[in-house]
């Protein structure tokens, strides 16, 4: 039957600059200084290394469970290069090359995947929050930082990481949903990967898009290659200045794929074909990238090794002062610190309690060895 | 002083605490034009503009969330849950992040919040309005649970809720939100987080409540000192949860005979950990064992059956007197 | 910045056939049998009644709180009127009017109105949900409902009703992407009456519409005149047909109007204008039908009076018999009941307590005043 | 009968009664092609297929909502939750439909749904993957809550939750997931719930636990005959709720000294409610305050730290010497 179409004002676009084989759209082409693109590409060049050394670490059981990175790099550091200091980084637990961009420690996180809460260290002059497990749950974390940041008249934003698993989560929606209605300055990147553990995203949801889902919220939202860090640029430069000058919210949907099994406990043979892995190493970020520096002359074979080399090198030292630190950790009395700003009397107790427990069976374990 | 009651009150600390720091934030449904259904917020928006005080979308777990970044940003965050039996949809919120965030961040950030939510029975309402679930929140690490008991102490609680550096569960009795007035100075006052309060002397028994059981517990206390002669010390949690022993300890020591007061299901309850604390540090004072009086492990029925499911005066006298006996 | 745009099969229409003056698109008429015709009015004309009684009771004090329903009787009526006996109806809790139409009684309302567990009654023969009330958390039951349907090969469909500030819960969300991922049978019937208690439909989201919303899901969404009781009529038919045949779930957004207080607990008059009342009191769909059905010759003044007559003898007995049941109910120790399928020991011996206790009290009682 | 470990008995458990009754339906993240992240349901998707075994979207709340429509409509719904440090996203639809919708809609309807989750520390796992919070669920009324300690009562008790009327939280110790195998027979087995077991007779004292904490609590009675020549009765809770305390009471009677385990946070915490229990019923036959070894109040540390979190062997060993000292 015959009906009035309602038409919606916002609409959804896809973009792509660079593609699968390194063909560059020039007239899209944003321009981003070089020194800026050689810091990309380095960032990525240690995403990537540092992901495959934690890998070996995790195998030979110096470090326990993580969650690789591998394919994502692009949509990480394109979308966090465009964050200030004071703006904050709302993460969740698979943002490793963005988190290092922001200044984190490769060896706070080799401490953290040692299951030390010492791990988690917040560089002083950032504004980020610690990583989040329960998925989606930050989204909503991000809204609050960034009607502050809104209410205290200061110009800073908030840019929060989820998956494409986290969009069936409640706290998606009322995030964005609460986003919109006060027209805060968020930026809400979705790492497509094409899968939540061993959910397809054909299983996650039937709408085409992910991006298209801000349309239920009245936001901007665009879907953009996520292995293509041109794009992903460009989207979150755009979405980022919005938010910036009082624009409001943005979902940039970044399609990309995680190459890597889910975590280290995960083995995907189980769910995915060996095939569409193969697919997608052909959309490389990190290739394509570099192939692009190569055209424009900004890398060369030799310079790109001397790079790699140098993230080798400092990958190894972090390795070694995070194994030295790590030494010195782990008097388990700690784990009283931090429950509140003022320690309870109930919990004075059970902390005396467990110091003389600790001592007791300290003694006993030398009874037994002596 | 000016004579309240405890929406006005309530009222009362919240439009100080605004007034003296910028930070605190009201916010939650209804809580702007409308004052909040029952008024706690009345009259903030006009005062204060919406943007202190912030009328939301229908999302218990957004308006938890919110708080959670509003306060690890440098604000002071008081949310209203209308409901406490809809805090459920934001129990996540607040066990996964506002209990952890100063643990998780080792003290980077920490979590000044207040989630404001009437609780309990006694109004006629419709059902998921008159739960007592405070042992939920009670036993979740990283929080505070505070209960006031009148208007005086509620509102000096909850100005030291809303100071306090980590996030607060504070139910509001909202059978006790028009119930009766009390004095409240105009002056600022505060009242610890963190210590019951002994509100009567007594040698002979002690009685132990919160909320709006403070009443008939206090009721029992007058009849059993009229027609027994028998004179009970009565103390009010105020704080569940860091729960402190300490007065609970010494009166049990004084009186070996001691009786708790609930509403919430008394299976697994707020009641069991007072039990056991007494069990561990006075044990040898008890002449009897210690009766719980509280609401049955049921859903509490719908307002024609809800006084039956209460706890009343003379539920407490009886359970006293039987503790007496032995 | 030019980019791709990304087309969205899924288009999002609005359906209105007649329009507030009464004027009718007759292309879009639906051919609605006239039996059923005058069905419909004699249960929007009942549930109007009813309503316009329980207030006058409420304020009486003869029963508790509860929500009125006035200017929303074409969205229930409209879309429940497709139902079958053995299909779900998953209410929220401001749906008298399609309760009633179900086969739930008069008197079971006031009863539970009245604080009674037994005024919860769902007819023998009807499938149907009790009142929810936490808003929003019902949606996801009627999924399950619809997968259990589909799963046991009968054809029976769900339909679910909620408000338009339900949209903004996590459950909503979470439900309608459930629905679209296992296409099950089911209608999303939400009534947009603009309020949601104080909270205005522009402070609750910022999409234009809320049938737009389905986009999300990738899911059929259609936003109808919800005061045009043959709108509702024609998009629910379809809705329902749709589902039946497999051909999975559907959001219909009615657009109506709560031209009473939320609940007999509040006072709109604090933050809405009596202008705006006004306004949608000319759209009154009881008015708008009746016009119709005066011109279509099916009613006349004194049928109608006629009908009205029955309809209030029927309350007015209802109420009645309400009364009158409600003198033997009220046993306080039933509150035990249906706790469980068996009554666990301790749960007996607090039943024992109780009855204990209840005795002595009422020997107290009998003490005072004897 | 074939050894089996505790996954390989849960999934037993599903698979025969799977068998047995169409409708018996398996859902939740991962549960089908990976087979759950923990294996539980292993191949369930292949022998039965995928209208048998669902997998979900990523949503708690639509998992635990879903599972109440499907329970309403004839089916015996299992869902998992991926880690019970997760169900606090779908806590209210447990809280608010699935214990009530028997009591609300007067027994017209019930909600034979089971809630598997797995719980507790123990294996080097991440944040919120190592939480123990079954008090939370205890005192719900309306649901029941079982905690299996072994392949075997882990393979019956859950049979006897999918077939059980109303909504059980069955909370898997992930810590004994593959901890030890147990002759698991391939024929039906059952356990009722709600009836803890006692598993070791003595009558010098009580040592009470569940779940994971069985292990060091056997231990601990080992060494305690062997080093101490003192026979401790031990029992396994086996159901948190609805508790039966009436074993629990007859052994606290005959030995008068009693110890409770858990690694849930001790305030407001499971053993807080047998501590009453043994209060209100064998007070007079108590020779010493019972002890808790438990979880502390705060949040379960990273898995640098967890095992000082744990009770373990030696903290039970103490507080059950400490008892018999009195
Ligand atoms: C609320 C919640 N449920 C379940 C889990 C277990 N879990 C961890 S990651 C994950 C999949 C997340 O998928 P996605 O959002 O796409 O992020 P990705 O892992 O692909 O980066 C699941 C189910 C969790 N951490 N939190
Ligand atoms: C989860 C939850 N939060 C809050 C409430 C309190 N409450 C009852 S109705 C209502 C407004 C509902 O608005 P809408 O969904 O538009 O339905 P309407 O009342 O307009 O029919 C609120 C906030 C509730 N019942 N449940
Ligand atoms: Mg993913
Ligand atoms: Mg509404």
């Amino acid at each position: 039957m015959p009906r009035k179409n309602i038409t919606i004002s916002d609409k959804i676009e896809y973009l792509s600059i660079l593609d699968e084989n390194g063909q560059l759209d020039k007239k899209l082409e944003p321009d981003i200084p070089e020194d800026v693109l050689l810091q990309l590409h380095r960032a990525m060049l240690l995403g990537r290394k540092f992901d495959e050394r934690l890998l070996n670490l995790q195998r030979q059981g110096r470090i326990g469970t993580f969650p690789p990175i591998k394919g994502q790099e692009a949509a990480q550091l394109g979308t966090i290069a465009h964050l200030r200091p004071s703006d904050w980084m709302v993460p969740a637990f698979r943002e490793t090359a963005a988190e290092l961009w922001r200044g984190r420690s490769l060896e706070s996180i080799i401490i953290y995947n040692n299951g030390f809460n010492e791990g988690i260290d917040i560089p002083e002059d950032r504004n980020d929050m610690p990583i989040s497990v329960p998925v989606g749950s930050q989204i909503i974390h991000a809204v609050g930082l960034g009607w502050s940041a809104k209410y205290r008249k200061k110009d800073d934003v908030a840019m929060t990481f989820f998956g494409d698993g986290a969009t069936s989560q409640g706290d998606f929606h009322e995030g964005l949903n609460f986003a919109a209605v006060f027209q805060v300055p968020v930026i809400f990147v979705c790492q497509n990967n094409h899968w939540a553990i061993s959910i397809p995203l054909s299983k996650q949801t039937r709408s085409k898009t992910l991006a298209q889902k801000a349309l239920a919220y009245g936001m901007p939202g665009i879907q953009v290659d996520g292995n293509d860090i041109l794009a992903v640029y460009a989207a979150a430069q755009e979405a980022v200045e919005r938010a910036r000058s009082g624009g409001g919210p943005t979902l940039i949907e970044c399609v990309t794929y995680r190459l890597m099994m889910h975590t280290t406990a995960d083995d995907p043979k189980r769910y995915r074909t060996d095939e569409e892995v193969e697919q997608w190493s052909k959309r490389d970020p990190l290739i394509r990238f570099e192939k692009y520096l190569l055209d424009k002359g900004l890398l060369s074979e030799e310079k790109r090794n001397r790079v790699e080399s140098e993230v080798l090198d400092k990958i190894q030292a972090a390795i070694d002062r995070a194994e030295k630190q790590m030494e010195a950790l782990g008097d388990p009395i700690e784990m009283f610190d931090h429950a509140y700003a003022e320690m309870p009397s109930h919990l004075n107790e059970q902390k005396a309690e467990f110091a003389h427990e600790h001592e007791l069976s300290k003694a006993d374990e030398e009874g037994k060895h002596g | 002083m000016a004579k309240m009651t405890m929406v006005q009150a309530l009222n009362l600390a919240l439009r100080q605490e605004m007034e003296k720091d910028d930070r605190v934030i009201a916010l939650g449904e209804d809580v702007g034009l409308d004052g909040g259904v029952f008024r706690v917020t009345d009259g903030l928006i006009d005062q204060f503009g919406d943007q202190r005080v912030l009328d939301t979308p229908l999302a218990e777990s957004a308006i938890a969330g919110m708080s959670i970044g509003m306060a690890v940003y440098g604000l002071k965050p008081v949310c209203e849950i209308q409901f406490s039996g809809f805090s459920y949809q934001n129990f996540h919120q607040i066990e996964n992040h506002a209990a952890r965030l100063r643990w998780r961040s080792r003290g980077r950030y920490h979590v000044p919040m207040v989630l404001r939510t009437p609780y309990g029975g006694g109004v006629r309402a419709l059902e998921h309005h008159s739960e007592s679930r405070e042992a939920y929140w009670a036993h979740t690490p990283g929080l505070k649970m505070v209960i006031p008991s009148g208007p005086r102490n509620a509102r000096a609680l909850l100005v030291s809720a809303i100071r306090d550096p980590d996030p607060v569960i504070f139910y509001e009795p909202k059978a006790l939100y028009r119930a009766f007035r009390e004095e409240v100075p105009e002056a600022e006052e505060t009242l610890p987080i963190g210590e019951p309060q002994r509100v009567k002397e007594g040698q002979d028994l002690t009685l132990i409540a919160y909320g709006a059981m403070m009443r008939p517990t206090l009721e029992a206390a007058q009849q059993l000192k009229d027609k027994d002669g028998m004179a009970a010390e009565v103390i009010d949690l105020l704080t569940i949860s860091p729960l402190d022993e300490e007065i609970l300890v010494q009166s049990a020591k004084k009186t070996g005979r001691v009786v708790v007061v609930h509403e919430a299901p008394r299976s697994f309850g707020p009641g069991a950990e007072v039990v056991s604390r007494l069990m561990e540090k006075a044990f040898y004072y008890l002449e009897a064992p210690i009766e719980r009086v509280t609401g049955y492990d049921i859903v509490i029925p719908l307002f024609s059956r809800e006084k039956a499911y209460l706890p009343g005066t003379e539920r407490i006298l009886r359970a006293a007197r039987k503790v007496l006996a032995h």
